[in-house]
């Protein structure tokens, strides 16, 4: 580093590409092999627990998967977490799928949950039915609120719905909770038609980046509960006592957003040495 | 499906994942193209049989169990796909206009509930409720929610007390700007460690994912110093 | 009731439509130079005007294309497009065609107008994102303007249009992706400034009296704020019982 | 354009007046439009089939990309009919190439995010500061490692997120939405009708 500004300057103009390396490395690492660090509980999770335990044996859910496989990723833990709540209460799921990959997730998601759905003996058709991919816009939302039975006739298989718990269902109202878990596909609209129309209690299931948004809909009572993220999976996980992916992929969270820091750190040393020194000019929109 | 095929599209997933990710070196190269037409043509190829299913268990079924105003949708439908000849185009300004008005009815029906009158009314509410840090949240929010709504006026100088209210707006959205970014961050890093979770759990995909990733890491490399990604890749 | 109160309002002003004073973003210098730079290196610039329906950003978003489709005309520039990525893009996308070649008839260069330099990216916005990503890469453009309604897929580009040096001008719409934009890119229009400047920009009286309107609800909505709270903190939740309803 | 109206009222005005018919006909009108919409793609397709046709037709660089792409097209919507969507070569492929790139579309926005973070994220000026300051007191509380040992941390961060950022975001929705009432109000009042192909004008 002989050139002129030496380290300094390094640090204020170094090539991004070595961020993507590095965040390659810290994540794969742990996971490869687990270090198992401590993680606290937040308060929004503590909550979520709360409100899934309002459930009786019986009650209806509204299950939407409001996710593409991608978005499962992210809400994976919370996703298992939270239906391992449902399967042990013995509450009945209405599954719909916000996307058409959600074709895709029963195959993976009940998987994962074998052991549970044999131990509490669950079976599709009697205590969960999935109606697949509904929600392709707006309209069939409201729709599909409005009156249950003309919008939904058949299963994700083509089987007939009727003389299945799903004909208690008149519209959304219905519903004893709407639990979601979303990439924020028809959310919205569920919030919009069924939620302010008919007041059912939502329960979400929000990946980070929509976080901010439904903590302003949670502060405004449009949702009962919030799990933020693979974080608040990871949470949830701890709470019920099973462990599962979330609490697993915490070390490479907890790396991640440290070596984030540090690239901070080492960003900001570099602006005082060089960038703000010979006023060479940083590319961001933040003034 | 069978064992094979299970097996061979998780390997096959793993690679054209790192075949993605090649991106990121920012020059290009065939393995991204691959890549990215493998999408395109699957994804479309998805869409299309969703939307055809859709319109199949809705309309055609409903039709069956006598819903016969259905009918319309099916007519409308087809009127909309005159777009496609520029001499008739005109068609399909029925069903536009009326998707477009219903669209609109939905979302304005609503909007204005939720996000407007939903929010304003969540915003007043009493300060003091004998909880010192309550206090302290309910006045941020209240006193943020001003000031950085007097930041978005735009058919008037700000001047006086207006300048003053808009910089300290502008102030605080920075502090919340950096709150959500960190949020967004953890969102966004939530969905590549959950990916990679996936990818290494059971452990026997370990050593494809790491097979796939050097592989694809060092073809970037190679095909950026030859010369030939610019060759080779589309377009 | 309230609703229909908010409407007759707004016909009432949108009705006496006189061009009202809209301050200038300063984004929008940005664009002039992002595009002159451009044309000064002979690189392309990439404008796109989001991947939704006609909603409120991305009517804003075409005005800005508009804006700079005309400056590519006339600076002889070739301007790339990328559209799709959406269900409704389809539609959104006719309108664009016919907008930028207006530009170029208006420039007095009609011919110079290629409907090739404005691909569909399919209607999936995942397949849509890489597809625009590539044309970054492979065309290496000297400015980039991304407006209208662009979601998770915005960051995607804004970091690989910086990446390939290319000046990144772009406008979030929702907040999260703002955060995000405004230290991805070189100059951003936050939210409400995107309207603004294709008000500004498209000089036309029902877009500018819109934001006119939508200042005077922004007041209405502080006043209702500022008196609610007060009111609430000597005790009467008159207001809130009246949203209410 | 008068129909655009009619529908819009159709489906607007049932959700004020609760009365049944009245109800009944504006959900079907949405599952009709619902239906409509979906015919759309339809069209996508077809703008896909034209230029990639175009490019091979003319040979140009990356033409074979495109017959590729038509023919993983074909393969996909044939089998996804023929075989149904649980089965065969449209099921092998959502596993093998659509469910993993689209997670990977969507994760890989981890490094753009850090790379513009690390970019951005430097105290150059007032605004920038507070950015840096309230950023990092967040990602320090987010690594959920720092919240096993100091738990204190959650209070900031909460306090940010729930008051600064919330309010953002509340903001924002508040702004968005009378956008978007004026806007409709806009199109029902035919001033945006060029938009929507209209453009010869009649009605």
């Amino acid at each position: 580093m002989a050139k002129e500004g030496g380290i300094y300057r390094l640090m204020a103009t170094y090539d991004k590409r070595w961020v993507y390396v590095v965040l390659f490395i810290v994540v794969l690492g742990p996971l490869i092999n687990p270090i198992g660090m401590p993680i606290g509980i937040s308060a929004l999770t503590k909550n979520y627990y709360a409100q899934l335990n309002t459930l009786q044996e019986g009650d209806i859910v509204f299950d939407t998967w409001n996710m593409e496989f991608s978005g499962y990723m992210e809400l994976k833990p919370g996703v298992l977490a939270t239906h391992k709540m449902f399967i042990e209460k013995g509450v009945k799921l209405c599954i719909a799928f916000g996307h058409y990959e959600g074709v895709a997730l029963p195959g993976e998601i009940f998987k994962q949950l074998q052991t549970w759905l044999d131990r509490y003996d669950y079976r599709e058709g009697e205590d969960y039915i999935i109606i697949g991919y509904v929600f392709p816009n707006e309209a069939a939302v409201a729709a599909l609120a409005q009156d249950f039975h003309a919008n939904v006739r058949v299963d994700w298989k083509g089987n007939s719905i009727e003389g299945t718990f799903l004909d208690d269902i008149q519209n959304a109202g219905d519903f004893d909770m709407i639990s979601d878990y979303t990439t924020g596909l028809a959310t919205t609209y569920m919030i919009n038609h069924m939620v302010l129309q008919y007041g059912v209690p939502m329960v979400e299931n929000s990946i980070g980046v929509s976080v901010p948004g439904h903590l302003a809909n949670l502060d405004a009572g449009l949702l009962t509960a919030l799990l933020a993220s693979t974080r608040g999976g990871a949470e949830l996980e701890y709470l019920i006592g099973s462990p599962g992916p979330g609490l697993k992929s915490m070390d490479a969270f907890t790396l991640g957003h440290y070596s984030l820091m540090i690239f901070i750190i080492v960003g900001n040393i570099g602006h005082y040495g060089w960038t703000r020194r010979t006023g060479a000019k940083d590319r961001t929109g933040i003034k | 499906m069978n064992e094979f095929l299970q097996f061979a599209a998780v390997v096959v997933g793993i690679f054209i994942s790192f075949a993605m990710y090649t991106t990121l070196y920012g020059k290009p190269n065939p393995l991204r193209d691959w890549a990215e037409f493998s999408y395109l043509g699957a994804a479309t190829g998805v869409s299309i049989v969703i939307s055809l299913t859709y319109i199949y268990n809705t309309a055609i079924l409903g039709i069956q169990a006598g819903d016969w105003i259905l009918i319309f949708s099916i007519i409308f439908g087809l009127m909309m796909l005159f777009r496609m000849h520029p001499d008739y185009s005109h068609v399909s300004r029925l069903p536009l206009a009326f998707t477009v008005g219903t669209g609109l009815a939905l979302s304005l029906r609503t909007q204005i509930f939720t996000s407007f009158i939903i929010q304003i009314n969540a915003t007043i509410v009493k300060l003091w409720t004998g909880v010192p840090l309550e206090f302290l949240y309910r006045l941020t929010i209240a006193i943020s929610v001003i000031t950085i709504l007097t930041f978005f006026l735009y058919t008037m100088e700000l001047s006086g007390p207006l300048l003053w209210t808009s910089k300290v707006g502008e102030y605080l959205m920075y502090i919340g700007f950096g709150g959500i970014f960190a949020q967004t961050f953890m969102g966004r890093l939530g969905l590549f460690v959950g990916y990679m979770e996936s990818v290494t759990t059971p452990s026997w995909k370990v050593p494809y994912t790491l097979a796939s990733a050097v592989i694809c890491f060092i073809a970037a490399i190679i095909f950026d110093r030859t010369g030939l990604g610019q060759k080779l890749s589309a377009a | 009731m309230l609703l229909i109160l908010l409407f007759a309002l707004t016909i009432k002003f949108m009705g006496q439509a006189k061009l009202p004073y809209i301050r200038r973003v300063p984004a929008l210098d940005a664009i002039e130079d992002a595009v002159g730079r451009s044309t000064e290196m002979g690189k392309p610039v990439v404008c796109s005007f989001g991947i939704g329906g006609f909603d409120y950003w991305t009517v804003a978003g075409l005005s800005i294309l508009g804006y700079v489709a005309k400056i590519c005309a006339e600076t002889d520039t070739r301007l790339i497009v990328p559209t799709g990525g959406g269900s409704e893009t389809y539609i959104t996308r006719e309108a664009a065609v016919d907008l930028v070649r207006n530009a170029y008839t208006a420039a007095g260069r009609p011919e110079a107008f290629n409907e090739e330099d404005m691909p569909f990216l399919s209607g999936e916005q995942y397949a849509y994102t890489p597809g625009y990503v590539g044309i970054l890469v492979r065309e290496r453009p000297g400015a980039t303007v991304m407006t209208g309604s662009h979601y998770s897929e915005a960051m995607n580009i804004a970091e690989m249009a910086n990446g390939v040096d290319s000046i990144t001008i772009t406008a979030g719409c929702y907040t999260s992706n703002m955060a995000a934009l405004a230290c991805a890119s070189d100059y951003i229009m936050l939210g409400e400034e995107q309207p603004a400047a294709g008000a500004y920009l498209s000089r036309e009286p029902a877009q500018m009296a819109s934001i006119r309107v939508q200042d005077i609800y922004k007041f209405i909505a502080i006043g209702t704020i500022l008196v609610g709270i007060v009111l609430v903190n000597v005790g009467s939740d008159i207001i809130n019982r009246l949203l209410a309803t | 354009m008068t129909v655009l109206v009619v529908s819009f009222l159709l489906v607007f005005v049932p959700y004020f007046i609760p009365w049944g018919p009245l109800d009944w006909l504006s959900g079907k009108l949405m599952t009709i439009a619902a239906v409509t919409n979906a015919f759309t793609i339809v069209i996508a397709v077809y703008s896909q089939f034209r230029r990639s046709g175009r490019f091979i037709r003319e040979k140009r660089k990356g033409w074979a990309y495109h017959i590729y792409l038509l023919v993983l097209l074909a393969i996909m919507t044939l089998s996804g009919f023929i075989l149904g969507q649980h089965a065969g070569a449209y099921e092998w492929l959502l596993l093998a190439v659509v469910t993993p790139l689209s997670s990977v579309i969507y994760g890989i926005l981890a490094f753009y995010m850090a790379s513009a973070g690390a970019r951005a994220f430097r105290a150059r000026s007032p605004q920038a500061a507070l950015l840096l300051v309230a950023g990092f007191i967040v990602l320090l509380y987010q690594a959920p490692l720092t919240g096993a040992f100091f738990p204190g941390i959650e209070g900031a961060a909460t306090y940010i997120t729930n008051t600064f950022g919330m309010s953002v975001s509340r903001m924002f929705s508040i702004s968005v939405s009378i956008g978007a009432i004026v806007l409709g109000v806009r199109m029902l009042t035919g001033r945006e009708v060029a938009f929507l192909g209209f453009t010869e004008g009649e009605e």
